[in-house]
Order: C-alpha cells, then structure tokens, then sequence
C-alpha cells in the first residue's frame, strides 16, 4: 500500500455508502459515573453523572452536533467513546464491535485508528517539546504503518498540504505557530491514521471568528474528501447549525432533544431548546426578526445534585407538577425527533 | 471545616505509623552492638548475656516492635541504654519545651521579618530593592547555618559578650524573663536566618502570584490606593500558599535544631539527639526522630487547620 | 496522483510566510533567550563552570599535592608559600580546596543523581497510574518527608559510618521525595493534558507516553529541584561534618576543612584557615541557587519577559 | 448628545524582549453620555489595552501610554496623578472584567467587598454602605441579597459572580461602565440573563457604557455605535445598523461574514485568510493589506487614514479614498 | 579521680580531665594550707564537661562525668592522693594479712549520710556485695572476682577475704564508693541499676549533696555541712554540661564556666586566655599513653625489627609539636611518667627514616615499581583504624600515614564510629592491622591488662602480644605488696615490651586544667584532680 493510497477513500466504504447499513457507532445506555468521595472517611457518598442513560447512533458519513452549556457532560461523552473516560455502564459499538469493555490492547488496531478526536486547546493540545514532524510521525510508527521513514515523512509532508501547512513547517515546534495553524496541525494528527469517525471536542471555541472559519471550512472540506464522520461538540449553536446535520441537545448528563438540525434549530420541542435557541445573541440584520427570549431562571444545578424527575424542572419555564418525580425518556415523537420532555408524552 | 479538621487528624494516623516502622527499621539496620560503647570491656560474659536479655536486645524483631510500639502508645518511650533507670519519656519531657520554645520564637522572628521583605520585594518587582533582598536571600540560603552560628557567638559573646554563650538560662540565678530572652535572642535569631531565606523567596512569589491575579486589578479599577490593594487584598491571598510552605518548611526547621542546640548548648530534643547518636543509644535515637517527625506531622495539621482558618475556600 | 479539492488550498501560500512563523526559535533558543536576561542565573552558570572546571583539572592546577604535610607550616598565613594559607597539618589550602571541590561535587552530584533517579520512577508511577499504588506511595513519600533530614542523615550515618559511599547513598536515600512528589504532580497535570490524551488516543504505548510525553515536559522542573538539590547536598554535607559526621578526612572535602577549622584558636588566629572553604561553599551553594532559579524562569512557559 | 469621553490619537506601547509592541496605535473616539459603544476586535488586536488605558492601569513596567489625550467631562486623565486616579476608579469609571470566577477576592466575603468600595468612594458609614450594597445586589437580581453579602465568591457560580461585579461597578454610579468581554466566559443562557442586566441598568442609570468583546452577537444585542479595532487601530467606527447593513472595510466584512449564524442557513463560511498579526511585527502600508482580498499595490506601500464618512462613520481604507476614487 | 581504674579511660576519647602527679602536688597543698584562715567560704563552682554523666552510682557507671561526680558525692573506703598513694577516706585504716588475703578496715566512726543517717560497716558489706550477687546485671563486675566475701566483725570494722593476693587491691576500694544501705538494702539487686536513686536522689557521704539533675544543663550539688571532713568552703558546684569544646572554651573565656579541664588542641587557646587574665591553666602528665598499635597475628608485624623500623619512621617530636601544640612527652615505651612505677630508661628507637629503610630492607622489604616496599611479592600495605570521634588520633593518622609512605610504606586510613572501632579491635574480632589509640592507666600501675598472654583472649591485650619473661613479671607483681619490689619489676617488663615495640609508643598525654583565677584550689593532675575539694573556695 503506497501513501497516496491511504489518503483516498476507503472502496469498501464507498459501496458501503450506496447501502443503507449499520450506523457506524452505536451508543446505548451510556452512563459515566465519577464517584463524589466526601465525609471523614471519605466514603463514596454519591455520583456524578456526568453522562447519564444516553442513547443514539450516528451515521457514516454525517456530523453528528452535540451541543450544551458547561458541565452537561457532552465532552464526558465524547470521551468516553475512544474510552479515555471508562463508561459505567452502557455499550458502544463501532463499525460492529462492541468496544465498551475491550482491553487497550484489543482497542488499538480498531479504534485506536479508527476514530481519532480533535481537541479544543490547540496550546494544550500539542506536545511542546515535540516538532510538528515528530508528532505526526509517532503514530504512524506506533501502528507499523509506512515502514520505512522516507515513505512516511511523504505522507506527513502530504497531510500538512492537505490542512493548509507548508510541509516546511515539519520542523518547527507548537510554540512557532499561530492559533489557528495549531488547530490545523491537531488535525492533521488526528487525520494521520485514516480514520473514519473524527470526534471534535470544541475544536473550535479557542479560535478567534476570523480563524474560526477557516477550520470550520477546512473541517467540511476534509469531510468530503475522506468521507468522514463527524462528532461535533459544541457550545456554540450557530457552529453547530453551520457544520451539522443532526444536533443533540445535552443538559446535566442527559440527551434531552436529537433531531435533524433543520427541525431542531427552527422548530426545537423541548423547553431547554428554545430557551437555549432563544438565548443566542445574534447579529441583527435588517429583514431578520427578533425572536422572542427566554431567559431561564437561575443557574444550572451542579451535576452532584441532580434535580430529581426532569432534571431541568428546576429552570423549566412550563413544568409541571410531575416533572419533579418522573423522568422523561427520549421518544420519538416526530421521524428522526427524539425528545425527553414530559409535554410530549 | 470540622470534618475537614478531623480528616486531617485521621490522615496522620497511619503516616504517624509509617513514621514509627521506618525509625524503628533505621535502628535495626544497625550493625554493632548498642552494649559494645557502655560496656566495660572487662565485664563478665554472663553479665553481658543477662543484660542484653533485660533489655529485650535478643528477642525477635517484630516482637520487639511490637513490644516498642505499645509502650510508645501508652507514653512509655522505654528507658535509656546509656542512662539506665531513666525513663527516655523523662529526658524528653525535660527537653522539649526547650526546643518548641525556640522554634516558636525563631519562627516567629522568621516570618516577621522574611514576609514584610517577601512583600516589599514583590512590590518593587526588578528594582534595586528587590535585587538587594533576593541577593541577601540567596545569600541566607548559601551560608551553612552552623558558621553564621559560630561567627555570632565570636563576636557577640565572647569579644563583645553582648549575649551568653549558650544554654537556656544563667545557672543559678533565680528565674527572671529578660535572661530567658538574653539567652534565646542569638539561637533563635541563627534558627530563623536558615529559614527566612527561603520564607522571603517563597513570600515573594507567592505575592508576585497574588498580584498578578485578576481580583487585584478588581481592586485597583475600583479605586484603591495601592497599599490597600497590596495589604487589603494582596496579603492574604499571599500568605494562604506561605502557610503550606511553612508546613513543608518545618522538617527543614526541626532539623536545623539539631545544629542549633549543639552550638549554643540549647538543651534541647536536638541536643538530646546528638548526644544519643554518638553514644549509641538506640532507645533514645528512635524516640526523638518518631518524637520529630511527629512534631512535623503535627506541625502540618496546624498548617492545614490554619489554612482552612484563612482560606474560605476549603470547607469540607 | 492529485488530491482531490487541492485547489482550495491553492489560495493560501502565505500561511507560512516568514512574518507569520516568529523566528524560527528552537524551544532551548528561547529558553536560553530567557535565560541570559537573568543576570544573577548567568553570573551563577559562569561561576558554576569555574568551579567546576577547576574540580575537574585539580590535579592539574593543585601548586602541591594535598596530602602533604609540612608540619613546621602549620596555619601559615596566605604568601608565597601557601597561595591560601596551610592547613593546621600544615597542607596547602588552596590544593585541599581544589580537591575538595572534586569530592563536594561528587557528592553533590552523584547523591543528587541517586534521589532524582528514585524520585522520578516513584512519582512517575504514582503519577500516571494514580488510584491506591499512588495513594500508598504518596502516604510512603508524606511519612519520609516527616522526618527532619538532618536528624534521618545523622541517625543513618551513625548507623553505617560516614564514608564517601555511605553518605551519597545516604543523601540519594532521603533525597528524592522531593522529587518524587514533583514528578507526581507533573504527571498527574499531565496525565490528562490533551496532547497526552492525542497520545492515547492514537494508540501510542503507555511506556512511550510516559518517557516521551510526560518526561521530557516534566523535565523542567526536575532540572530545576536537581540543580537547587545539589546547593542543598554540599550545605548538608557542610552540616554533617561540623558534628564530625560528613566526609571523614583525610578525603579533603570543603565541608570537613571548615569543620577542621571550628576551633576558636583558629578562628581569631587563622582566619583564613575557615575562610576560604567556607567561602567556597558559600560560592558554590548560591551559584546552585542562582542557576537553578535561572533554568525555573526558563523552563516556566507562563515568564515570557 | 455631548460626550463624556473623548480619546485622542492614544497610544500605549509595550517592551517585550528588547521590542516595542504598539498595542494601542494612535485612536481617536468618543463616547456620548448615556451612549453604549462596543470595542469590537480579535485578540490581540489592542481592544482591552485601550480600556486599561482609560482605566490608568496599564501594566507597568513594560507598558506606557506615550502619546494622546483621554478626556472625561472635561478632564484630561493622563494628567492627574495617581492619587486622583483614585478617586476616578471605581467612582467615575467602573469596569467589569471577563474573568467572574477570578475577579473577586476569594478571601472575603461579597459585602467585604461592595461595602470596601461604597465607604471608599461614597464616604459613607459603614451602616449606610451596607445597606447600599444589599441595594445594589437586589438591583442585579438576588433574591436574598442580605445572605449574599456573607457568602464568598467561591460559592457562586459564574453568572452570580458577574452580576455582582455588575453591582460592584454600578454602586457608585459610575459615569462610564467598562465591560471587557463581560460574558465570554458565561454560558449561553447565563449570557442572556447578564445582557438584560446590563440593558436594564444602563437605561436606568443612563450610565454610558464601552463594551469590548469580540462577539458581534452581543454587540448587536447592546451596542449603539461600534468601533472595530485592529492590530491597534481602529478600522471602522459605525452605528450598529451601518456596521451590520452596510459594513465597508473589508476587515469587517469579513469578521461578519465568518460568523455562522444561528438564523439560517449559509453554505460556506467566508473566511479571512492568514492570521492576526503577532503583536510587535513590523507591517509597512495596510496592516490588514495581507490578508484583504481587494488589497492593491498602494495598501502594500501607504498606510491609510481615518477617513471620516460622517458624523458617525469612518473607515480606514483606500478603497473609500476620494482620490482612489479619482484614479 | 580514684575511678580512673582501668578502664574509664579506654574512653580518653577526646580531651577529658587527665591527672598528674608531679612534685609541685605538696606545695600546692601547703599553699593551701596556709590561705586557710584568710579563705572565705562559699561561692560557686561551675564546672564545664563536654559529656554528660548517665547515673550516679559506681556498681553502674562506667563513664568518666559520671564517676567525677559520684566522686563527689559518695565517698569510698580509701582514696588516693595526688601521687597515687592510697589515704583513708571512709576507712581510718587498714591492714592486710601476711597471706596477702584478709584485709581488715576500720572504719570512720560519726561520718552521716546525706539524709542524717549513720554510716556504718553494714554499708560496706552490703555495697561491695552488690557485684557478687548473681543477679547483679552490670559493667563492673570483674574487678570483684578477687573477692572470696565481705564480712562485718563490727559496726566499724570491716573484713575481705580475697581468693588470691593482689596487691592492686586497695585501689579497687578506691574506686568502688560505699552506698547507703538503709536506702538501696531492700531493693532486688536486679532492680538496683534503674533506681530513680541512681539519678533523682543519690544519697552519699560525700563533701557535696545531689540537689538538681537539669536534664541536658547543668547537675547541681550543694555543699554538704556535716561532711566528715569538715564543711566544704565551696557552697555549690554545677556541673556543667557543655556541647562541644569550642563552646566550652567561649564560656571560660566569658566565665560562664570556672573550672575545665583542655585538651591538647586547645592549649593555646587557653594560654592566650591565661596571659589576658581571664584563666589560669596547670598542665602536667596525666596518667595515659598514646601508641600506634600493631595486630601481631598479622604476618607484617610479625617481626619485631620491622616494628622498630615503623617507629623509626615516625616523628614523634614532629607530633606532639605539630598536633598537641607541644601539650606532650614523647613516649618510648609504655607506663606514664605520672605513675610511680614509671620506668624513664627504656629502650628508644628516635626518629630515623634512613635506619628505617635499612631495618625494612634487612628484613627483606624492597622498594617496588611505584616505591612501595615488597617482599615475596607482596606489598607493604595496611589499614590504619582509628575512631572519627577523637580528632587528634585522626590527625596522628593522617601524619603517620604520610611519613610511612616516605619510607614505602602504604597506608590506608579507616576512621569508624567510636563503638564499631571497639567491635571492631577487641574479642574476639581483632579485626584491624594497625590502630591509633591510647590507654589511660589505673590509679595501680599494674600492666598486666596490656601484655600478659592470659589477657590475649578475652582482655585488653588486642596486640596479641606474648612474651614468656613478660608474662612472668607481671604475674609476680600484684602478689608484691613492696612497691620498691614491684616498681622493678614492672620497670623490667616495661622495657621488655619497649624493646619488643608490639606498639609504636608515641606520647605520653599531658593533661590541663584551666580554672578561673579567682578560684583557689584545683590543680591538674594525673592521680586525683579533685582530691581535697571540699578545701577549695573562690576569693
């Protein structure tokens, strides 16, 4: 197998596209835990639940945005995917294996390669110490790919044009460059292996608007290129809405609305939605109508103690008294809608 | 901050532990025999024999930590090698206050003047001030303690006799607080520099931390002279990390007791211990270092509790 | 072959242009850059280099041998004879001093090595694997660090007879919880830093995250505790030998000769005599010190002035 | 409507490793009474220097207002001393920083620190000043603002924090409120309860505010006027309605153009290509020639002016000079 | 300083008041003598040692601040005076048999314990008693295995049977003070070593009574008025203790210590304090010599020629100018010109490095490739050992090791912690070639303990030294009880053993005593530096 070869589409992937198959990551009942130590004896007196019950799937090919405010755990999620968080409980199954309690030697042939994530620090997210070159070469060499140097410093020198870096840039370290280069340089990192799902973890919230852009471009550009597909967790719902086709809306560790992003953005169903939609400031332009605000009480709980019921009773705007004690599930209420709201049931 | 408190406390339960099996294996590791240095060379075989048997010196290792431990629980620290019949409790008793009253005072005298400097220095960041104090501070850390020590007593009591010699109080005279002051001024003032070098470093830091935090320019948008900023805002916020490294300091502090008491004859657990150490008197050895790493694991507690006292962060 | 959708990339070959890359800076340029603004941590590196220098070519610039006893010209006063004065055997301070500086440094050095090579694997561990074996060895590291060094390095000295070996193995011994509990706290911010995550992410093996991405970034600080560890060895030293304890003699070391000279007869007669390897000490301990505090700003990326 | 601040060609350098950093490049603008105009700019760009500035508290050593007037009714603030400065901070000029976690003193309590600031400028008895403070805290939304006044900062979240910097900074009426990047940090929703705060407050108090944020979204939500900055010069001062309807320099244009929006569909960003200058390098002509797509041979060459449009619009760019114009 | 005995002086470790005997003792006694009338009473003797005491009872103690101050305390049955002759303390008289077996005391009528007790013979039965007892756990039990039983003929009349003639005997109840039986009669002689008696109220019959122990300060005793031998003029002494020398010789120069005993390094130091008036010193020979020591089983040291030429190697001048400031005579055999029985006319082999070479290669020692001498092949190479815990024997070492190697001999020096040198050099480990050390002989001057062959295996003889004339002297002169007899006769071993050279004898010490001027009384010296205390007094 030569480089350029690696760079292109996978065939079977390709015809795969042509038949509706298997979602390529299946995510059921995932829940992260962290025990809360407290007391004399520092006893396990409660849990965080960082992520809570959550199920979807994601598709090959599609960008899948997960957006909520801090702390609802989306990036505990994320994650807890390529198992850098070890689920509690729940399965995840890739391209068909279920990886949720596979050893990291089993996980590094599979997904090891097979998703690679793209981080939000693009400070922290590179090794100072290490030059461009060397961080993208490290795994190549720790999966035995391209055996012999020469053949991978090509495949290095391909993937920095690739992200927009000049293949001179090989031997400079994290700290010469811009911002916007660094998150050009986690993502050739995170493309080095060929992977097919890409979970981006606010890869783009450190950026400045204009350089914004660019790697949202870039990100869209790859996607058709090598057919990947995408986790895109977010904050920011107008990034969410540019780059995604499905949205799930996260609060307190919990999946509360997944639609496709046309319906969500104009018609969200579950309060938090609206009050999230509404909330966003944005540029006024003539034509464009203000859309009324919600502007939610109070601030979110902290996720050691959860609300009980819905756990967005607390701020809900239209609870009811039942909210309190039971919990919504996610349904399906409209095709390809899911929604955990009790109005809905 | 109770059970904070009481966390705390149950954490140094099993470092005190540790404490006790280390000092203990120390000991053991020993290869001669602690009846060699007081024995008369010409006693009697048996009589060696029966007196090693008395003190327990053949029984088994774990035994005789057991047997230690027990006894260290109960308050019972065993009895001298070298000064038999007396209970090593007795020695230390009479010896500790001694070393606690000059490791308040010098540290006292420590923190009094390193933290004002600390501050100063901060303040005047890359001035000439700053470069003078971090210039003597450094120095501070670079002199062994022993000779600053010995140049003092040179010069202020024996050529000028400004001060005593050494110990804790003239002898013989009735006790009165200024010759307690009179004897304790050049130990403890020699016990701080060691220590107020590296305080000034660290208060330095720490204040140079603090008033680069955002709440200083909270405070200086808003009006406030500078010196309330430094002192209102900046100091306490300063002093909070101090307070750890005043607990991590103490190790270095006990310590330098060890030196201290040798040179102005302070009779101290310090003293105690040199003259234990060279006379091989392994009951009493372990006493003290289980004694000294207690006080430092004490020590720290008090550093922790005060920390909560004027950290409002820490409250469980 | 062509990629695919390579033209839109076309349009950025300024991207790299020299005024966007800052000049092409290795990491070790700009730490050096940052380091020489520090005057005192250059006077310090000078100073270093001298002394160590001279340990190193001892035999070579010593006037006599150091063991020579002239015993007539015993405390000879500093002059054409004795360059710094004879020792109270009569031997040339200034060759004692060279050689003395071999063994302090040895000692420094050598225990130095000793605890940062134990701290390092012991905070390591507990570091990146974290959970019970690091709370055992940290609770371990917390017990050690309890006992005042001097009165452990007394205890064990006594125990096994200060000889050279003994007290490096000594210092090495009680040296490294420092270290230790440095390391601990480097991997365990590291541990989860994203570009360790990436590592994982990408399958790279746990032992080459740690040498390879934790390590060398943790290396800063270790330098710097190292550096400062080495003043703080040759003060202990210093320490040990005023109770008789450190270097016996004959082995010159800087600390046994000022030891030599702890004599008030010495002292107001033959001041030179304690001068000069207390001097030496002082010298050496704060170039340490101003080095190390020089390499902490270099190695912090938060001091970028 | 007269102004209540006028600054004029202000610059502040900076000394970084033996270089001068311009961070604030020769500005002029002014703010009207009761007037909110936003500092609009990507980092680096001199957007928060320019408040410390007016604040008197650049950095120093190493950073130095050279040069230009910053006029407050009247007053030339470079002129007075310290000691008057302050009696200006806090009192007549109030700000509020992005950081709300960081910007409290965590050691005392939310009383301590209103009430320190009441009795400072306001003289007021302690007594008196605590009662003020518990005002303020009601004002900014507590429910329980007596009970707050004994919290400290550390139980707070985010939002709270914030709102009692609000308070902090509205306690003395100040004339000019300066918001840096006052709900970056805050998540979406909490941003929405701050920016009606903050709505609400201005127009009672009619207290004039300077907004300096990077996002556009907020400015349109609170911003009058807006002045956009960059690499330490302004490069379009507009009314809100001009900026967004009809932007002119191609710096703002682009800044808009590659912000998603939330209202629909676009189906590919626009992009300014390359990077933000890194502050301190030397950029002969158009600073922002590199990256602009209609740069000509003059941008590369010539530094372009101020142009002033109209009373309330200005630009800096060749593409609105007459004498282009002309050629 | 009766208990110089033997071996309390194994442990002249460092610098410890030595004694002296020489001929100016009578006239300082006369001097005395005639102050007397005009003598105020009272005052304070602060007494400064670098060790502090253990305990305070003879059965128990072996250290010397411990035996000092039971000196002053308690009283024994004799003491010696200042020229080692045995002098009635507690005993008015003795006489021993023809046998040389029972000796007979009588004993001092009206003498008081501390508490206002009589004293009686019942105290001494029962204290020379407690070593005999089989329970008895205790260092000091050898000396009393001369004695067959102790029996009381009246309330002052004491008998000891002894199992063969000693002559040394007499020095033994020097030594050994009577303890208080109406006190200590009752306790289980096992239990007899940790009696608070020991350290919190010793009662004794001494000039001086135990007032105040300050745990690492100072022991306070206060004059005791009905001494049998008159009230002491001194009202207290407080001994005290000091940590290192150097503070001690801060505090004499600043008079925070009156009375102290210097060591040789310290000499000058003290004179310098003597000629600005601040001290007074008295120097003399103290009772103690100080030798390099050869392990004969070692085959180098097996010839008697090579150990002469190892002392001809040696400048012994050259020591005891350079390290001891002088504060020395130079030894050529064993003894102490303080002892009586001090032979001056030994055999000598003086300083002669050329003779050396020439003895050594006679011996079959040659100079090899790198100048070390050799012999079939083998190097002349040795561990010299000697104890980091005294500072002059390691600079002797250093010297030592120097000038041998002028004559191609190689030493390496091995400095050991005080109780591991003892391990290490004596029964039954004999493990060293060559030591620095030095012994301090008893108030008797019997050698048997150094080189008779029976104390090879178990005594101090750790040269492993034998000669058969050797053994025979020395056998016959504890059974002397005519000192001109005995002084011959240990003269005549004494030169057998100079001219064997199993050690390299190097100096005889001389000890100092630096005392406040206006402190009357003390004077150094080698047999009993505090004999008469109770005479002294301070203008």
């Amino acid at each position: 197998m030569n480089s350029t070869q690696l760079l292109q589409p996978m065939e079977q992937t390709e015809s795969a596209n042509k038949i509706p198959v298997e979602p390529i990551l299946k995510v059921k009942n995932l829940k992260v835990h962290f025990p809360v130590k407290a007391g004399i004896m520092q006893r396990t007196t409660g849990y965080v639940k960082a992520v809570d019950d959550i199920s979807f799937h994601v598709k090959r090919g599609e960008t899948l945005g997960i957006v909520g405010e801090s702390g609802c755990g989306k990036s505990t999620m994320g994650r807890s995917l390529i198992r850098l968080n070890e689920p509690t409980e729940g399965s995840i199954i890739f391209n068909g294996n279920d990886i949720t309690a596979m050893s990291e030697k089993e996980l590094r042939p599979l997904i090891r390669r097979k998703i690679q994530m793209v981080f939000q620090d693009p400070y922290a997210s590179l090794n100072p110490r290490k030059s461009l070159g060397n961080t993208l070469n490290e795994p190549l060499r720790a999966h035995n790919l391209h055996g012999n140097q020469r053949e991978r410093d090509e495949r290095i020198k391909e993937l920095l044009n690739v992200v927009g870096l000049h293949s001179s840039s090989m031997n400079h370290y994290p700290h010469e460059f811009s911002g916007g280069q660094r998150q050009r340089i986690g993502i050739a990192r995170a493309l080095v292996l060929n992977p097919d799902l890409i979970i981006a973890d606010e890869a783009v919230s450190a950026l400045d608007v204009s350089i914004q852009a660019q790697i949202i471009n870039l990100l869209e550009d790859l996607q058709e290129q090598f057919d990947l597909t995408y986790i895109f967790i977010s904050h920011d719902l107008s990034v969410v809405r540019h780059i995604a086709d499905r949205v799930g809306v996260m609060y307190l560790g919990k999946l509360v609305e997944l639609a496709d992003k046309a319906e969500l953005y104009v018609e969200p169903l579950h309060p938090y939605t609206k009050a999230l939609l509404s909330a966003v400031p944005s540029i006024r332009s003539k034509g464009a109508q203000t859309r009324e605000r919600i502007v939610l009480k109070g601030d979110i709980p902290s996720s050691i103690n959860q609300p009980s019921g819905c756990v967005f009773h607390t701020r809900c705007p239209v609870r009811m008294e039942h909210c309190k004690v039971a919990i919504p599930t996610l349904k399906e209420v409209k095709p390809g809608h899911f929604v955990a709201c009790h109005l809905y049931d | 901050m109770a059970s904070y408190i009481v966390r705390r406390i149950l954490y140094a339960i099993p470092l005190l532990f540790l404490i006790t099996i280390i000092s203990f294996g120390m000991m053991k590791m020993a290869p001669g025999d602690p009846t060699a240095l007081m024995m008369d060379p010409m006693i009697k075989k048996e009589n060696l024999v029966a007196y090693q048997e008395a003190y327990g010196l053949n029984d088994n290792v774990l035994v005789q930590y057991v047997r230690w431990l027990g006894n260290m629980v109960q308050g019972n620290f065993g009895e001298s090698l070298i000064r038999q019949g007396v209970p090593i409790s007795d020695l230390i008793t009479a010896r500790l206050p001694n070393t606690l009253l000059l490791m308040l005072v010098s540290s006292f005298i420590a923190f009094l003047i390193s933290i004002p400097l600390g501050v100063i220095s901060a303040t005047k960041r890359n001035s000439l001030t700053d470069y003078s104090i971090t210039f003597v501070s450094f120095l501070g850390i670079a002199t062994p303690n022993f000779w600053i020590g010995l140049v003092l007593i040179m010069v202020f009591s024996v050529n000028l006799g400004w001060f005593p010699t050494g110990g804790v109080s003239t002898l013989g005279e009735p006790f009165s607080i200024w010759d307690r002051i009179h004897h304790l001024i050049l130990p403890a003032l020699v016990l701080a520099t060691a220590d107020m070098a590296g305080l000034t470093r660290y208060s330095r830091s720490s204040m140079l931390d603090v008033l680069r935090q955002d709440y200083i320019r909270t405070a200086k948008a808003n009006g406030f002279k500078n010196s309330t900023v430094i002192f209102k805002h900046g100091f306490r916020n300063g002093l909070i990390p101090i307070i750890t490294i005043l607990g991590l300091m103490l190790p270095s502090f006990i310590g330098g007791s060890v030196i201290i008491e040798s040179i102005f004859a302070w009779p101290g657990i310090g003293l105690l211990f040199v003259e234990a150490a060279f006379q091989r008197d392994y009951p009493v050895i372990m006493a003290v270092v289980v004694i000294a790493a207690t006080l430092v694991v004490v020590g720290n507690l008090l550093a922790d509790i005060l920390y909560a006292v004027f950290d409002p962060r820490i409250e469980y | 072959m062509t990629l695919p959708n390579q033209v839109e990339f076309t349009n950025r070959p300024t991207l790299l242009e020299d005024h966007q890359l800052q000049p092409h800076d290795s990491i070790w340029r700009v730490m050096l850059r940052k380091y020489m603004s520090n005057k005192l941590a250059v006077i310090g590196a000078i100073l270093l280099f001298i002394i160590i220098g001279s340990a190193l070519f001892a035999p070579w610039l010593a006037p006599q041998d150091p063991s020579k006893q002239v015993l007539l010209d015993k405390l000879s006063p500093p002059g054409d004879k004795y360059i710094l004065g004879a020792d109270n055997l009569g031997r040339d301070t200034l060759s004692r001093l060279l050689y003395g500086a071999r063994v302090s440094l040895l000692v420094g050095f050598a225990s130095v090595a000793g605890s940062i090579f134990i701290g390092t694997v012991i905070g390591a561990v507990a570091g990146y694997y974290g959970g019970k074996l690091d709370a055992v060895l940290m609770r371990f590291v917390d017990a050690v660090i309890s006992f005042p060094s001097l009165f452990l390095l007394i205890t064990l000295v006594t125990i096994f007879e200060p000889s050279l070996m003994t007290l490096i193995a000594v210092f090495a011994i009680f040296g490294w919880t420092g270290t230790a509990r440095l390391v601990r706290g480097e991997f365990l911010s590291l541990r989860s830093a994203e570009f360790v995550l990436a590592a994982r992410t990408l399958g790279i093996r746990n032992s080459r995250i740690i040498f390879s991405h934790i390590l060398s970034n943790a290396m800063g600080p270790i330098i710097v505790s190292a550096t400062l560890g080495i003043g703080g060895v040759i003060l202990a030293e210093a320490a040990l030998s005023y109770l008789g304890l450190g270097i016996q003699p004959p082995i010159p070391s800087w600390g046994n000769m000022l030891q030599s000279a702890q004599n008030p007869q010495v002292m107001l007669g033959a001041w030179w005599y304690p001068l000069f390897p207390g001097f030496m000490i002082l010298i050496t301990v704060l170039a340490f010190n101003f080095v190390g505090d020089g390499l902490r700003d270099a190695f912090d990326p938060k001091i970028n002035d | 409507m007269s102004n209540l601040l006028e600054i004029k060609n202000l610059r502040t350098h900076f000394v970084k490793n033996k270089r001068i950093i311009r961070a604030v490049d020769g500005i002029d603008f002014q703010i009207g009474k009761g007037e909110t105009i936003a500092l609009v700019g990507e980092s680096g760009c001199g957007k928060s220097m320019t408040s410390l500035s007016i604040m008197g508290l650049v950095p120093s050593p190493g950073g130095k207002i050279v040069e230009g007037e910053i006029i407050l009714d009247g007053v030339n603030l470079l002129d007075l001393t310290e000691k008057e400065m302050y009696g200006v901070r806090g009192k007549d000029i109030a700000m509020i920083f992005q950081e709300p976690m960081t910007s409290l003193n965590p050691v005392l309590t939310i009383g301590d620190q209103l009430t320190s600031v009441i009795i400072h400028h306001l003289k007021l008895s302690k007594k008196e000043a605590n009662l003020r403070a518990i005002e303020m805290l009601e004002l900014v939304g507590f429910s329980d603002p007596t009970k707050m006044m004994k919290n400290y900062p550390h139980r707070l979240s985010g939002g709270m924090r914030q709102r009692v910097m609000i308070a902090m900074a509205m306690s003395c009426n100040p004339k000019l409120l300066i918001a840096d990047e006052p709900t970056t940090a805050l998540d979406v929703t909490i941003q929405a309860q701050v920016l009606e705060l903050m709505k609400e407050l201005s127009k009672r108090f009619s207290t004039s505010i300077l907004l300096i944020t990077h996002d556009l979204g907020v400015v349109s939500e609170l911003a009058e006027r807006v002045v956009v900055m960059y690499a330490g010069q302004i490069v379009e001062i507009a009314t809100i309605e001009d900026l967004f309807d009809d932007p002119l320099h191609p710096y703002t244009i682009g800044l808009i153009n590659s912000v998603p929006s939330i209202e629909g569909e676009i189906k590919r960003l626009q992009s300014i290509e390359g990077n933000v200058p890194a502050p301190g390098s030397i950029i002969q002509g158009c600073k922002f020639a590199a990256r602009c797509s209609h740069a000509f041979d003059r941008c590369w060459i010539e530094e372009p002016d101020l142009l002033l449009m109209d009373d309330s619009r200005a630009v800096r760019c060749f593409l609105y000079d007459d004498e282009e114009a002309n050629v | 300083m009766k208990k110089r005995f033997l071996l309390a002086v194994v442990l002249i470790m460092t610098l410890i008041i030595a004694a002296c005997s020489d001929g100016t003792a009578n006239e300082v006694e006369k001097n005395q003598g005639d102050k007397k009338e005009e003598a105020k009473s009272g005052g304070r003797l602060l007494l400064g040692t670098t060790a502090a005491p253990t305990l305070f009872n003879p059965y128990y103690s072996t250290d010397t601040s411990s035996s000092t101050i039971e000196g002053f305390i308690f009283s024994g049955l004799v003491t010696v005076d200042t020229d080692f002759n045995p002098e009635g303390d507690l005993a008015e008289s003795w006489e021993f048999s023809d046998d040389g077996l029972t000796w007979t005391f009588k004993l001092r009528e009206n003498v008081k314990w501390h508490d206002g007790e009589d004293f009686t013979a019942d105290d001494v039965v029962f204290s020379y008693n407690i070593p005999l007892h089989e329970d008895y756990i205790g260092p000091r039990g050898l000396p009393f295995e001369i004695i067959e039983e102790v029996n009381k003929v009246d309330d002052y009349t004491v008998e000891i049977i002894l199992s063969e003639p000693y002559a040394p005997f007499i020095t033994i109840t020097a030594q050994f003070e009577i303890l208080p039986e109406h006190i200590l009669g009752d306790v289980p002689i096992a239990d007899l070593g940790k009696q608070a008696f020991n350290t919190k109220e010793p009662i004794g019959t001494g000039p001086f009574k135990f007032t105040e122990w300050k745990e690492g300060e100072y022991i306070q005793l206060d004059a005791f008025e009905d001494y049998f031998k008159g009230k002491p003029k001194l009202e207290s002494i407080i001994y005290k203790i000091v940590p290192d020398t150097n503070t001690l010789m801060a505090q004499l120069q600043v008079g925070d210590i009156n009375l102290a005993g210097i060591s040789p390094q310290y000499i000058e130091t003290a004179k310098k304090l003597e000629e600005q008036g601040k001290v007074e010193v008295s120097t003399g020979d103290s009772n103690a010599f100080e030798y390099i020591g050869y392990n004969l089983r070692n085959d180098l040291f097996k010839d008697k020629e090579v150990r002469q030429a190892l002392t001809h190697a040696i400048d012994k001048d050259a020591i005891v100018q350079a390290i001891l400031d002088g504060a020395g005579t130079v030894a050529h055999g064993p003894g102490s010109p303080a002892n009586w029985a001090f032979n001056p006319d030994m055999p000598e082999f003086e300083y002669n490095p050329e003779l050396a070479k020439k003895k050594l290669e006679e011996a079959g020692w040659t100079p090899g490739a790198d100048g070390v001498l050799e012999k079939d092949g083998k190097k002349f190479e040795f561990v010299l050992k000697t104890t980091s815990a005294n500072e002059i024997r390691q600079q002797i070492a250093e010297v030592v090791q120097q000038q041998w190697s002028e004559i191609g001999v190689k030493v390496s020096i091995e400095l050991l912690e005080w109780s591991a040198y003892v391990e290490q050099t004596s029964p039954p480990l004999w493990n060293f070639d060559a030591i620095v050390a030095g012994w301090s002989i008893g108030s008797d001057p019997d050698p048997t303990w150094f080189w008779h062959t029976s104390e090879i295996e178990n005594g101090l003889n750790y040269n492993g030294f034998s000669n058969a004339r050797v053994d025979e002297l020395l056998s016959k002169n504890t059974q002397i009880s005519d000192l001109e007899e005995r002084k011959r006769i240990i003269a005549e071993a004494d030169a057998i053993v100079a001219e064997e050279q199993p050690n390299t004898f190097l100096y005889y010490v001389q000890g100092s005593l630096a005392k406040s001027p206006t402190l009357h009384g003390p004077e150094f010296n080698a047999a009993n530096t505090y004999y008469k205390i109770h005479e002294w007094y301070f203008d």
